[in-house]
């Protein structure tokens, strides 16, 4: 492994201690060392909006705790859903006195430990509403939508859903507008390289040169089918195609187009994939209002890419203009 | 009647710390094949955490599956957190005011724990999950008992199923969890939660059977 | 090679293009297609500043451009100098009449077209003022500092040059004010990882597994040495040790710091580093205004980071502070 | 008086080109050791850009050589934009309006172009550069020159002292260029450079000699 590492074990306390070095301005440390919190998190008669979710996805989730952004963030170890308490001290954090929204991924320890957090939260008054995300195309079919996993689409559901508190709107407010931003998601990720957890030592799984992975998870999970490696035109139009097959936009509807690598992708290449794409999408009549290519939604060391659309509409469109202050999005 | 002394036999969870320690490696390989690999690394971490805190003192069994089953919940998050944390807990809730623990009230513990599971995961037989270990286990572990069979006999007959729930899960397609979006592509590998389940009931009841009174 | 590319001689046209297509709100190309330009560029009397190099490096150099930072880039092939005539084609974009500044890294190709460039300009009225910037410590010795490379810092000399400009300095306060920011900025590099251009197809060096190269260029530029692999908190406690004893700061000075991945770190790493940087930046009794982390200077798909840390007075504090809107930083 | 028809010699740099293209792997394999690894991309594709715009047409050496300087100057970057680049298009400007050009033209052309690297890039013989293998081998056709040698011999001494400046840069510390932060562990390894300036030379030598009238 040539890796910047320490004890394997500490990976996570050692990011989430650099992390809020760096970034002091804008985050806290909760009581709770497996919770981050918005500096000026909470804030009274506002929404609190939350997530949580494994780590090793960075800058996702911490770093989209901020101004406009997230209040709290429920940390994980590595790939593992944070704790029923993880996610229960980051809904103390946020909670202004008008509820607190709780968005997050469709995973099984996700679901399992917010559930449990809820029922720990009603219990001292504090009501926990939430939005699931399941964004990523190739993780069911069409016809079991609910089993989907939630991956970068989430950044928009953040991102919609936290502007929509800022503003002021109440707890059932704030949840429909995320749960339309998320909705209005489709997401595809390739991989082309498999990651390694520290503590295991040796990659997860095995990409042999010469092919890719379609529809990998974010952890790892392989895709649905394995090819050979393709060139970035022909990945580019069949990851738009995925996500753009599953979503049926009239033509004229207007989207954002996030791109992100999966760790060990260099930019230039995220770049090359969205020359391609941005046509591939347009070619669909398509308006492309914005455009986010980065590492927004990593997996350790993963060498790969997932393309996220998000069908707008004017609500959605003007929140995602407000302007936010967090360490990995502008 | 065979039965179990509850008063110092809180030494049983570090039995089950150890074996699940030493699996380690094993555990997030399976787990790799169609998940994310790190069942392993979970389980020992969680589990070593409560052997810490158990080692040195002396706890009834149901006292350390509460310590183990509060680790779990509260500093491991992922599935197993819930899961066996759940399952540890409501164990120690069955059997935490007694002193001597006979068959009819360890099934009853077992029983409870693939309750607080399901509640919680909502998972079913077949699904390709721990439970595919846990039920037929604790089915045969009661069908011993109503034969009247002796509570050691009916503990190997539940050894014995756990192991054959286990490999049960090697043809399945999974229906929850990470590998269930693998469709066909999970069958052939065994489940990670079936494998390490089996090692601990497998573990417990062996060191259940030594203490026997 | 698990990358997304198409043709291994069209990377660099294929990544400007995504990347215009991405940010067409900040920036624009040029009739010379090897030229990226601010929207807003040329802004009649202000000072125009740009810089060029070869590309391989995104987000940097073009990334950098936008309000109140670049005005225009010259891009070259990976990993090589732009022409001339690219350099001099940015001097023309940017010239809003009060003349052009060029802060560019110390490399021989990049000195040379400048050079040419310099000249071409002359005949056509433009001035063009130049910074040379040579952050990199283990480059040359501390007596032969002229001769060392740019690598980082360089964001820093361009952050705080063009905030300099956008206030309406003169040509000769903006090349002064971006010569103190790069002679007030250290780096250093370490790999763990080569990297390699398509065209060749094969690593340009090796970094054994369980070694690192420490002190390496940004084109993977061998070290200054080769050590066994050691811990995070070492390692950053070794590249902030290079870096500080190189600079010699009065205990109390404020500074900035920049970490940067080269391209295939994650982010998580990076943070693990800062962790380590901090403390170590900190016990020298040095004040760490801000941090930057994350790839802000990259080497294609290399494995490592780079630690910079720019020494801040004032002025540059105030620099550093204006607001930019560029799509590699905020 | 042996010498070179000016008009219709434009294919020699066809020759260069090819020379250059077939050796483009071996000259970024070089480069890779103590540079970047990528002159023989480099000079691979501004070569061959320069082929294209010569190709189908009937060129004096003169337009051939500034065609290749003015596309190495102008559309390839680098250093050996620049460089190699001022080199041809000295080489050009200096035969510009000769018919024929003798042996001491020639001579006169590749002083010139020494002159122009050396103007832009101010290294000197010793630094481990191209210059290494251009400086000697002028030296020495010029030398044969003098010693009244025929031209066809001079550039067989041009030949012979590129190839020996060439393997004199192995042994050199780079004092230039991005292989001169590696001080002594720039020892040892072939200069790019220098080794695609001797494959130029020498092919140079060698089209010219089988034109010679
Ligand atoms: N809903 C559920 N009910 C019962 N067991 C489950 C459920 N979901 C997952 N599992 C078990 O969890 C195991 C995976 O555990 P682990 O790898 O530690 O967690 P994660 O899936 O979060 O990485 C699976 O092998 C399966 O046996
Ligand atoms: N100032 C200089 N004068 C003469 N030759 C030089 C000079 N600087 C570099 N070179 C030559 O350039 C070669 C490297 O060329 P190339 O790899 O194409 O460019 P770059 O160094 O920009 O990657 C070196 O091997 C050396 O011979
Ligand atoms: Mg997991
Ligand atoms: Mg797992
Ligand atoms: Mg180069
Ligand atoms: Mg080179």
């Amino acid at each position: 492994m040539q890796r910047f590492i320490n004890d394997p074990d500490e990976v996570v306390e050692d990011t989430v201690k650099g992390f809020v070095k760096a970034h002091a301005d804008l985050v806290r440390r909760a009581e709770n060392p497996r919770v981050i919190v918005a500096r000026q998190a909470p804030v009274k008669g506002k929404v609190g909006v939350i997530t949580g979710g494994g780590s090793g996805h960075e800058p996702a989730f911490i770093g989209y705790t901020g101004v406009n952004m997230l209040d709290a963030v429920a940390v994980g170890e590595l790939f593992s859903s944070p704790t029923a308490k993880s996610f229960l001290d980051a809904a103390r954090e946020a909670n202004g006195g008008r509820g607190v929204v709780c968005l997050y991924g469709n995973y099984a320890g996700d679901n399992m430990n917010v559930k449990m957090a809820i029922k720990l939260a009603a219990k001292e008054g504090i009501e926990i509403a939430t939005v699931v995300a399941n964004d990523d195309v190739c993780s069911a079919g069409p016809l079991e939508r609910a089993k989907r996993r939630g991956v970068a689409g989430e950044i928009f559901m953040w991102k919609c859903g936290a502007a929509k508190a800022a503003q002021g709107a109440s707890l059932e407010e704030v949840r429909a507008t995320a749960q339309k931003a998320i909705d209005n998601c489709r997401s595809v990720g390739v991989g082309l390289g498999p990651c390694t957890l520290p503590a295991v030592g040796h990659p997860n799984f095995v990409i042999e040169p010469g092919t890719m992975e379609v529809g990998i998870g974010h952890h790892g999970e392989p895709g649905v089918r394995v090819e050979p490696l393709k060139s970035a035109k022909e990945i580019a139009a069949d990851m738009a195609a995925t996500v753009l097959d599953d979503h049926a936009l009239p033509p004229g509807t207007e989207v954002a187009v996030l791109l992100s690598g999966l760790g060990a992708t260099p930019l230039d290449e995220l770049y090359i994939l969205n020359d391609t794409m941005a046509e591939a999408i347009e070619a669909r009549g398509l308006k492309i209002y914005r455009t986010y290519v980065g590492n927004y939604f990593t997996s350790l060391e993963m060498v790969g890419a997932t393309l996220t659309v998000l069908a707008l509409d004017d609500e959605l469109k003007q929140l995602l203009d407000v302007e936010v202050h967090c360490p990995a999005m502008r | 009647m065979q039965q179990l002394v509850n008063a110092a036999s809180g030494e049983i969870v570090l039995a089950l710390a150890q074996i699940v320690i030493e699996n380690r490696a094993y555990l997030s390989e399976i787990d790799g094949k169609i998940g994310d690999g790190d069942h392993g690394v979970n389980m020992a971490k969680g589990f070593g955490l409560a052997a810490d805190r158990i080692k040195g003192h002396t706890l009834t069994l149901a006292e350390a599956f509460d310590t183990l089953g509060t680790v779990l919940m509260t500093e491991i998050g992922g599935s197993m957190g819930p899961l066996y944390g759940v399952m540890f807990t409501n164990f120690a809730e069955v059997i935490d005011k007694a002193e001597a623990i006979d068959a009819s009230a360890f099934g009853a513990m077992l029983r409870k724990g693939i309750e607080g599971i399901q509640s919680i995961g909502s998972a079913e037989v077949g699904d390709k999950t721990l439970l595919d270990t846990l039920v037929p286990a604790v089915d045969a572990f009661e069908a011993a008992c109503a034969a009247r069979r002796p509570f050691s006999e009916a503990l190997d007959q539940l050894c014995a199923a756990a192991e054959a729930g286990r490999d049960s899960t090697k043809d399945m397609v999974a229906k929850i969890g990470r590998a269930s979006r693998l469709g066909e592509r999970s069958r052939g590998v065994l489940d990670a939660g079936a494998t390490s389940c089996a090692l601990i009931l497998t573990t417990l009841a062996h060191n259940v059977q030594r203490r026997l009174q």
